[in-house]
């Protein structure tokens, strides 16, 4: 404020030019740019250092990111609202067996098929949704429980047994570089997914909601913010990823298997969690999802690579990622972050008070 | 003050006490509640869950979820979440199992050393926890996997032996009482005691805001070690009697052991987030979940309705603790994504 | 009641039925649903419609859940229990419980230890070997192998592993490297690809199941192969004009999910007093590209079933020991195509 | 080089005095002094006066930086027992870190105690024992009362069962005149007045030589202030040094003996209160003269009141049990105070204003139209913004950024095609920011790292942002600097100039005298008083307040 020529306090004029300039990375931001750097490294390691071949490592280790990164899309989302999403294993299969099974080898079948897989991954997730909204459900509960009856009502419809294969254009997708360069379909996807999730996750007023439920429910609520419907489409949109993400598993592997989803519910919450988001909710980038997912393949990559036994290799995966957040927690980050000369600006600024005060 | 009132004051403060006992422990008693309605129901359709036998096995197959459920509660009570239970348990599994010679001597030493590794390993955990300053479930997955390498390290596929007096210490029945309940009921007053110490309080002041309970002097880490070391105590104890129950080493205990565990934590009405609960609702959710299993084998339930009806029952399980979760007004308080 | 096991007189049922319970640990997956399949079907078909009163159990992959469903049945007074075990030793207290009971206990698929419970499975280190030890030939005793595992800890991940060792033992084949597949075909297509990136020069690959991911990735070069025996294995290497890949480098090794049909079959010779030798160890055979036979009738030999309700993970499932066909296979319904034979009349069957 | 010690002015100086016992006192020696059995007149607890264990504390030369920001730039001051010294300076001034530096939860980058002349840590000796209640409380929620009064006490180690401690801590509470709180019932279930005693109340108990209180009466009503002044006054003559942080200049000027204000992380003044007074404590504060805001108030409060248009009209409005038949109407321009002591229903009231309520009876109408404010969502497209009453938890996401805070309820108006535009942001923000004198510089800053008063702002200039012409403000000056306080008072006013109308609840009479154009007053859920313009004094506020008619 200034005091005018009468005595009156007066506003200072802020311009709109001062507050919307500068980068300004969040904690988030920079632990996945780490976590993005460090997969990049060991990747670039494995191919020069450990002579790997390029092609091979790349289009297999995208795309099982790939696959990660999709779930985890939905999952990141659920947790930055503060919630958990235990159903994505049975929703990941339940669409890998439906793709196969409907569409059965057949692109024009899967034109219909694909969308109306979509459409069961966003029903459950608005009946998990509405679990937890009207009847205060843990979160945890809801989707624990939707997913052993989804396992259930799974396996009674397909009497036990997977049937047909994955559309062939899906699995062309999955396998095929990129006509003309050596890039990988899968990466293609990955950067058209990083783009998309990050667009809805941190530039949409709808990921705003989220974050601000996770961050404080009450005071989103009293900000306006319509807490139950922003809970319902983030289970909603983790129904929907985690359908895509069974419907691309599937063209992945070109048939189906019935538990197909169970090894990814602990990679989707390890790429959440290594890409630096709050495990309570409010905070979370889908950078540093994406980032996390990716990280965890080239370190599969690794071990899949190295002909140690395999009790060593789980002993080895487990302190890598252990070793990796560490060095990428937050007090390194800001460590880095002031290396790289990203500091925040001056004192005075960050302060905020009246500055005409002093 | 006359005699009458002094008296009057002091029946009044016991009607206070049994109140604020009954409203403090309203979630506890509501899920002993569920476990005693669903036994009942159970032993209504089936007599052979009254007898001995039936009893005795139904108590020693429930028992080793439910002493990992308990230790996994005490962590979820500080505000974290343990995944490295499986793992944990399967070790200790596997050195009694590769250790445990038939000798009292043996049986001693490699029981202490079982639990020992159960609280090392909790203990581990804890450290890791508070020096990383890392979210527990990153540091458990972690852990996870190299508890888990460490267990196939010692054993590589199922096997080894554990001597017939051992398991009959744990798993036998005397005098029709099976020792199981002796050891659960052993575990409970364990906690009743230890909640007399300021650790209890300390532990949910943990879970309920970090940043208050250390600037109260709670110490804050040794509080955190504390719990995943009790934590790591109550899968030792898992750990020994999975060991007595299957008289072997199994490395990999699958996936089902962790998802059981964790339903049971809920079921008992333990709320993950932290500042609530008690192990003993751990015990009991995994009881609730055992009974339930056994309701729907006695109703020759057909085997794939056995998930939807393990889900359903999960459910009504939560619902039924706490039926006021269905008045809440929507707009009394705001949902967010975690729900509860 | 004492007098059950082996009595002959028809089962403790108030029908007169002998009640036997199917225990399963999971019906995640196709394998143990054909054998399901093959059991309800054999249980329902005549003579044993009027002695079998079947239920179905599925208890998990969890040891405590399996071992509380096997006192429950006790406790439900079933005949006799046909077992698929999620440990091989951690049953033994309650299967030996069930023993005591009268109950008779058949293990399949995989081997329980307890000395009362019979066995029926297939020698998975033989398994092993036999791929192996084709691969070996093949390679000319020296060269580079990737060997997909299956899920460390898991017995017959443990057990194929050794029969491959010993297949190599003393030749100059080296393992250059074990990919954990965990027996999905999105991880093998994965940890193969990363293992095959590092080591091009790999001349053979071993897996339980495997071979279409890793001809999938191996396109520039002929590589064998010694996989399992899924029908998509099978028309990888069928002839192209049923419509198969022709491949003639692979070989497959059937791991049979007829052995829980005989399970139940000496289930019921027990109950009713004949005396069974408590191991059946089942031949592992190889199948080469020219073995492969497209049909319908596994009695005549087919061991390739083409058609869209075939999934692709369908086993060839068929072995004179055992009698249903393709239909109680796919749904359970009664399909007898044949009369079994006893296990000394069928060549690689031991029973000890 | 020699530390700068502010000497303070009119310190007796006792260097000959009795070297003191050593250790802490075991707290069972006050227990025991509690005589029962004398109703008339309780005993008051504490070590026995008249032998403390040192006489002066010296805070040499401390300097604490978080990242970019230097909280505490070489501060020295000094502490006797038997003295109550008050803390000041305006909001970011350094006083909570300074405060967290003396009871050692924060480490300083530099500087030094001593004790007595000799060297001491800050933390962990049995010569500098500091107990502390925060300004953040640091209460556990699902903890009953009686638990969080003895978390954390070291010789609580020992068996002890629930009942043995609610006993304990109803003896703590009695013994500290506290007689209207559950010692069984969770923390939670408190409103935040009581909450703030607890928290007081729990470092009364602990205190053995030092008692920091960090804006303790920020949430307390009158009559809590006045029960703190006497906690204090009595404290002070055990031999304890207090000190205390708090915006109310009135009550510093009571209860303290010595004054140290901070500016910038600096000590620019550390004296003897005698000397001083509001004005003067002011101006050292802020670095310049204290006069313009009054000039508004008074200037508005001679005009006489005006008939406007009528923007917000509540009509016997009932929230059972809080709330009965209350109603009123605010007109535009106009800002209405609401005066009550704690609990008297106009929480209710706000909320229900607000659509996070719902009535049991009665209508609200919004410019003349009737509205059902089902959500806030509904109360905030019908125009009305509101601060409540805890931002920690009520108004503020503290882990984002103020950026993301001050949009929330916008989002709509800075979006395009639900992609929210940061130039648009900027756009909306930068007035708002500006009218309440938000720094450009925090605009990407998380929320958690502005002082309280900046948060406090952070939270009212949401609603510029979201464009609402009626603000409800539920004692939103808690915690806020004069000087900020009376920025916010100017702000308010010039809010209401501008078409905008504020219904104002306060804990601080002087607050609803100075700035309200009207007051009403609840008592019991009931109207009990209103008045307007020169009306508006203490005395008729105070009596409303308390149930009786004006
Ligand atoms: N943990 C922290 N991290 C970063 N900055 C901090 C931290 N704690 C305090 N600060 C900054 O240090 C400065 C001093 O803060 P402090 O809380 O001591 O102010 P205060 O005088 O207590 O203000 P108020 O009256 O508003 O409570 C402020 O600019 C604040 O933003
Ligand atoms: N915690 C307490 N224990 C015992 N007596 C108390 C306590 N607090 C206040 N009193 C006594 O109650 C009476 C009125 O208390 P009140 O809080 O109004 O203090 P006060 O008169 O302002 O205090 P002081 O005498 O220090 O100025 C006084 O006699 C005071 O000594
Ligand atoms: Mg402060
Ligand atoms: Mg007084």
């Amino acid at each position: 404020m200034t005091v005018d020529a009468e005595g009156m306090l007066r506003p200072r004029q802020i311009s709109a030019t001062e507050l919307s300039t500068g980068f300004h990375p969040s904690r988030e931001t920079a632990i996945g740019l780490g976590v993005l750097s460090l997969a990049g490294l060991v990747f670039v390691l494995q191919v020069t250092v450990g002579s790997v071949q390029y092609s091979g490592l790349a289009s297999s280790v995208s795309a099982y990111a790939l696959i990660v990164a999709i779930a985890a899309f939905g999952q990141g989302l659920v947790m930055l609202s503060g919630g958990f999403d235990l159903s994505i294993p049975w929703v990941m299969s339940m669409s890998a067996l439906a793709i196969t099974r409907f569409a059965d080898g057949s692109d024009s079948r899967a034109l219909w098929v694909a969308p109306a897989i979509l459409a069961a991954g966003a029903f459950i997730g608005v009946v998990n949704g509405l679990g937890i909204v009207m009847l205060r459900l843990p979160a945890i509960v809801m989707t624990l429980a939707m997913n052993v009856v989804l396992q259930g009502l799974v396996l009674l419809y397909t009497e036990g047994s997977a049937r047909g294969v994955s559309p062939p254009s899906l699995r062309k997708v999955m396998d095929e570089d990129l006509p003309g360069t050596p890039i990988p379909g899968p990466v293609v996807l990955l950067a058209v997914l990083l783009l998309a999730g990050t667009l809805l996750q941190s530039k949409t007023g709808f990921g705003r909601r989220v974050a601000s439920v996770g961050a404080s429910a009450r005071t989103a609520f009293l900000s306006g913010v319509n807490n139950a419907r922003v809970v319902v489409s983030v289970y909603a949109i983790s129904g929907v990823s985690a359908a895509l993400a069974g419907v691309i598993l599937a063209g992945y592997s070109g048939q189906s298997t019935l538990a197909m989803g169970d090894p990814y519910l602990l990679p989707t919450i390890a790429a959440v969690v290594l890409g630096g988001a709050a495990v309570a909710g409010g905070r979370g980038v889908f950078l540093g999802t994406l980032a996390g997912a990716l990280f965890i393949a080239v370190v599969q990559s690794v071990l899949a690579t190295m002909s140690v036994d395999a009790a060593w290799r789980t002993v080895i995966f487990g302190t890598v990622i252990l070793f990796s957040a560490v060095v990428l927690q937050p007090g390194t980050i800001t460590w880095a972050r002031r290396l790289g000369g990203m500091a925040r600006p001056s004192s005075a600024a960050v302060v905020g008070r009246s500055q005409d005060a002093s | 003050m006359s005699q009458e009132t002094a008296t009057a004051v002091r029946v009044g403060e016991r009607g206070a006490a049994v109140r604020s006992f009954a409203s403090r422990k309203v979630g506890f008693l509501a899920s002993a509640a569920v476990l005693v309605a669903f036994f009942a129901i159970n032993a209504s359709i089936s007599e052979a869950v009254l007898t001995t036998y039936g009893f005795s096995s139904f108590v020693n197959a429930g028992a080793t979820v439910a002493l990992a459920a308990a230790g996994l509660s005490v962590v979820v009570m500080a505000g974290g979440l343990d995944l490295s239970v499986a793992a944990v348990v399967a070790l200790v599994n596997v050195v009694v199992a590769t250790r445990m010679q038939d000798t009292s001597a043996s049986m001693m030493w490699v029981s202490l050393l079982a639990v020992g590794i159960g609280v090392a390993a909790g203990a581990l955990n804890g450290v890791l926890v508070t020096t990383t300053g890392l979210p527990s479930v990153i540091v458990t997955l972690a852990t996870f996997f190299i508890w888990g390498g460490a267990a196939l390290l010692v054993l590589d596929s199922p096997g080894g032996s554990v001597p017939f007096d051992f398991a009959d210490l744990l798993t036998g029945v005397r005098g029709g009482v099976p020792n199981a309940v002796l050891l659960l009921l052993g575990l409970c007053v364990l906690w009743l005691l230890l909640s007399r110490t300021s650790l209890r309080v300390n532990i949910l002041a943990l879970g309920g805001d970090r940043a208050a309970a250390r600037a109260n002097g709670v110490p804050v880490a040794g509080t955190e070690v504390a719990a995943f070391a009790i934590a790591g105590f109550c899968y030792g104890l898992a750990g020994l009697f999975l060991s007595a129950l299957t008289v072997s080493g199994t490395p990999n205990l699958g996936a089902d052991f962790t998802l059981n565990a964790f339903a049971a934590v809920v079921v008992g009405g333990t709320q993950f987030g932290g500042g609530r609960g008690t192990p003993v609702s751990g015990l009991i959710g995994a009881f609730v979940l055992y009974t339930s299993y056994s309701i729907l084998f006695t109703i020759e339930a057909p085997s794939e309705l056995n998930y939807v009806l393990t889900g359903a029952i999960l459910v009504v399980a939560v619902v039924v603790q706490n039926p006021r979760r269905l008045l809440v007004s929507r707009s009394a308080e705001p949902v967010s994504g975690a729900g509860g | 009641g004492d007098d059950k096991p082996g009595s002959g007189q028809g089962g403790g049922g108030d029908d007169g039925k002998f009640k036997i319970a199917l225990n399963l640990s999971t019906t995640n997956n196709t394998y143990q649903t054909q054998a399901r399949n093959l059991i309800e079907a054999a249980a329902k078909t005549p003579p044993y419609d009027e002695k079998v009163e079947l239920r179905v159990d599925v208890a998990g992959v969890d040891v405590t859940k399996q071992i509380q469903m096997i006192n429950n049945e006790v406790a439900a007074g079933v005949d006799a229990i046909v077992l698929y075990p999620v440990s091989p030793t951690g049953l033994n207290p309650a299967i030996e419980k069930a023993c005591k009971a009268g109950v008779v206990v058949v293990a399949w698929d995989s081997n329980v230890t307890a000395p009362c419970a019979y066995n029926v499975y297939p020698d998975l280190e033989q398994f092993g070997y036999t791929g192996a030890k084709w691969l070996v030939d093949q390679m000319g005793g020296k060269g580079e192998l990737i060997v997909i595992r299956g899920i460390e800890g898991v017995p017959a991940d443990t057990f194929e592993y050794e029969g491959v060792l010993k297949a190599i033992e003393g030749t100059d084949v080296e393992i250059v490297a074990e990919p954990e597949g965990e027996w999905a075909a999105a991880t093998i297509k994965t940890t193969f690809a990363q293992a095959y990136a590092a080591h091009p020069e790999a001349d053979a690959v071993w897996g339980a199941t495997g071979c279409i991911q890793v001809h999938e990735i191996v396109k520039d070069k002929e590589i064998f192969c010694s996989g399992g025996m899924s029908k998509d294995e099978m028309m990888l290497m069928a002839p192209e004009d049923v419509g198969g890949g022709g491949v003639t480098t692979n070989v497959a090794v059937p791991a049979p999910p007829w052995d829980g049909e005989l399970a139940f079959f000496i289930a019921m010779d027990v109950l009713e007093g004949a005396d069974i030798p408590k191991t059946t160890l089942l031949p592992t055979p190889l199948v080469t590209a020219e073995d492969v036979k497209v049909g319908t009738n596994p009695a005549e030999g087919a061991n390739l079933f083409v058609g869209d309700d075939i999934p692709p993970d369908f086993f060839p499932f068929w072995s004179p020991l055992v009698e249903q066909g393709l239909e109680a296979a796919l749904h359970g319904t009664p399909d007898k195509i044949s009369d079994r034979k006893p296990c000394s009349e069928v060549e690689g069957c031991v029973q000890k | 080089m020699r530390p700068k010690v502010t000497q303070m002015a009119g310190l007796p100086v006792n260097d000959g005095g009795e070297p003191g016992r050593p250790g802490p006192l075991p707290s069972s020696t006050r227990a025991e002094e509690v005589r029962p059995g004398n109703p008339g007149k309780p005993d008051r607890p504490g070590p026995d006066p008249g032998t403390p264990r040192w006489r002066r504390a010296e805070v040499a030369s401390v300097s604490k930086c978080f990242g970019a920001i230097q909280a505490l730039d070489d501060v020295s001051v000094e502490f006797r027992t038997g003295s109550v010294h008050g803390l000041l300076g305006q909001n970011g001034a350094g006083k909570s870190t300074l405060i967290k530096v003396l009871n050692g939860l924060v480490r300083p980058d530099a500087g030094q105690l001593r004790i007595d002349e000799n060297p001491t840590p800050f933390a962990g000796s049995p010569a500098w024992q500091v107990s502390t209640a925060y300004q953040e409380l640091t209460l556990v929620p699902y903890l009953s009362v009686a638990e969080n009064l003895v978390l954390g006490r070291r010789r609580e180690y020992g068996v002890t069962s629930f009942e043995s401690t609610v006993a304990a801590a109803s003896e703590i509470l009695r013994r500290w005149r506290v007689d209207d709180v559950d010692p069984r019932k969770p923390v939670k279930s408190n409103p935040l007045p009581v909450r703030q005693r607890i928290e007081i109340v729990r470092a009364l108990e602990r205190t053995d030589q030092v008692l920091v209180l960090d804006e303790p009466t920020s949430a307390l009503d009158p009559a809590g202030a006045d029960w703190l002044k006497g906690q204090i006054r009595h404290l002070r003559d055990r031999g304890v040094a207090v000190v205390i942080v708090s915006h109310r200049l009135a009550e510093i000027e009571d209860v303290c003996d010595y004054v140290t204000v901070l500016r910038d992380g600096r000590a620019v003044a550390s004296e003897s209160s005698s000397g001083l007074n509001e004005q003067k404590i002011a101006t050292l504060m802020l670095g310049r003269e204290m006069l313009q805001t009054q000039r508004v108030i008074a200037d508005r409060h001679d005009e006489a009141p005006r008939a406007t248009n009528t923007v917000l009209e509540v009509q016997s409005l009932s929230v059972e049990p809080a709330l009965r038949d209350v109603s009123l109407t605010l007109g535009e321009g106009e800002v209405l105070g609401v005066g009550g002591l704690e609990g008297q229903g106009q929480h209710a009231l706000f909320m229900t204003l607000f659509g996070a309520q719902r009535p049991t009876r009665g209508e609200v109408l919004v410019g003349g139209r009737a509205v059902r404010l089902k959500s806030p969502r509904r109360a905030i497209r019908a125009g009305i913004g509101m601060v409540p009453e805890d931002r920690k938890t009520e108004g503020l996401m503290l882990q984002r950024t103020v950026r993301e805070n001050l949009t929330l309820p916008a989002l709509r108006r800075v979006s395009r095609a639900g992609v929210v535009s940061p130039a648009k942001e900027a756009q909306t923000a930068a007035p708002a920011m500006a009218s309440l004198g938000l720094a450009a510089g925090v605009f990407d800053n998380a929320a958690s790292s502005l002082s309280g008063g900046n948060q406090q702002k952070v939270v009212a200039a949401k609603w510029l942002v979201a464009d609402s012409r009626i603000l409800l403000m539920f004692d939103p000056l808690r915690g806020v600097d004069v000087g900020a306080r009376q920025e916010f008072f100017a702000w308010m006013t010039t809010f209401a100039a501008g078409g905008g109308a504020v219904l104002f609840y306060s804990s601080d009479i002087d607050e609803l005298t100075t700035v309200c154009d009207r007051v009403i007053t609840i008592y019991r859920g009931v109207v009990t008083g209103s008045m307007a313009g020169s009306e508006i004094t203490r005395e008729r506020v105070l009596a409303g307040m308390l149930g009786g008619d004006s």
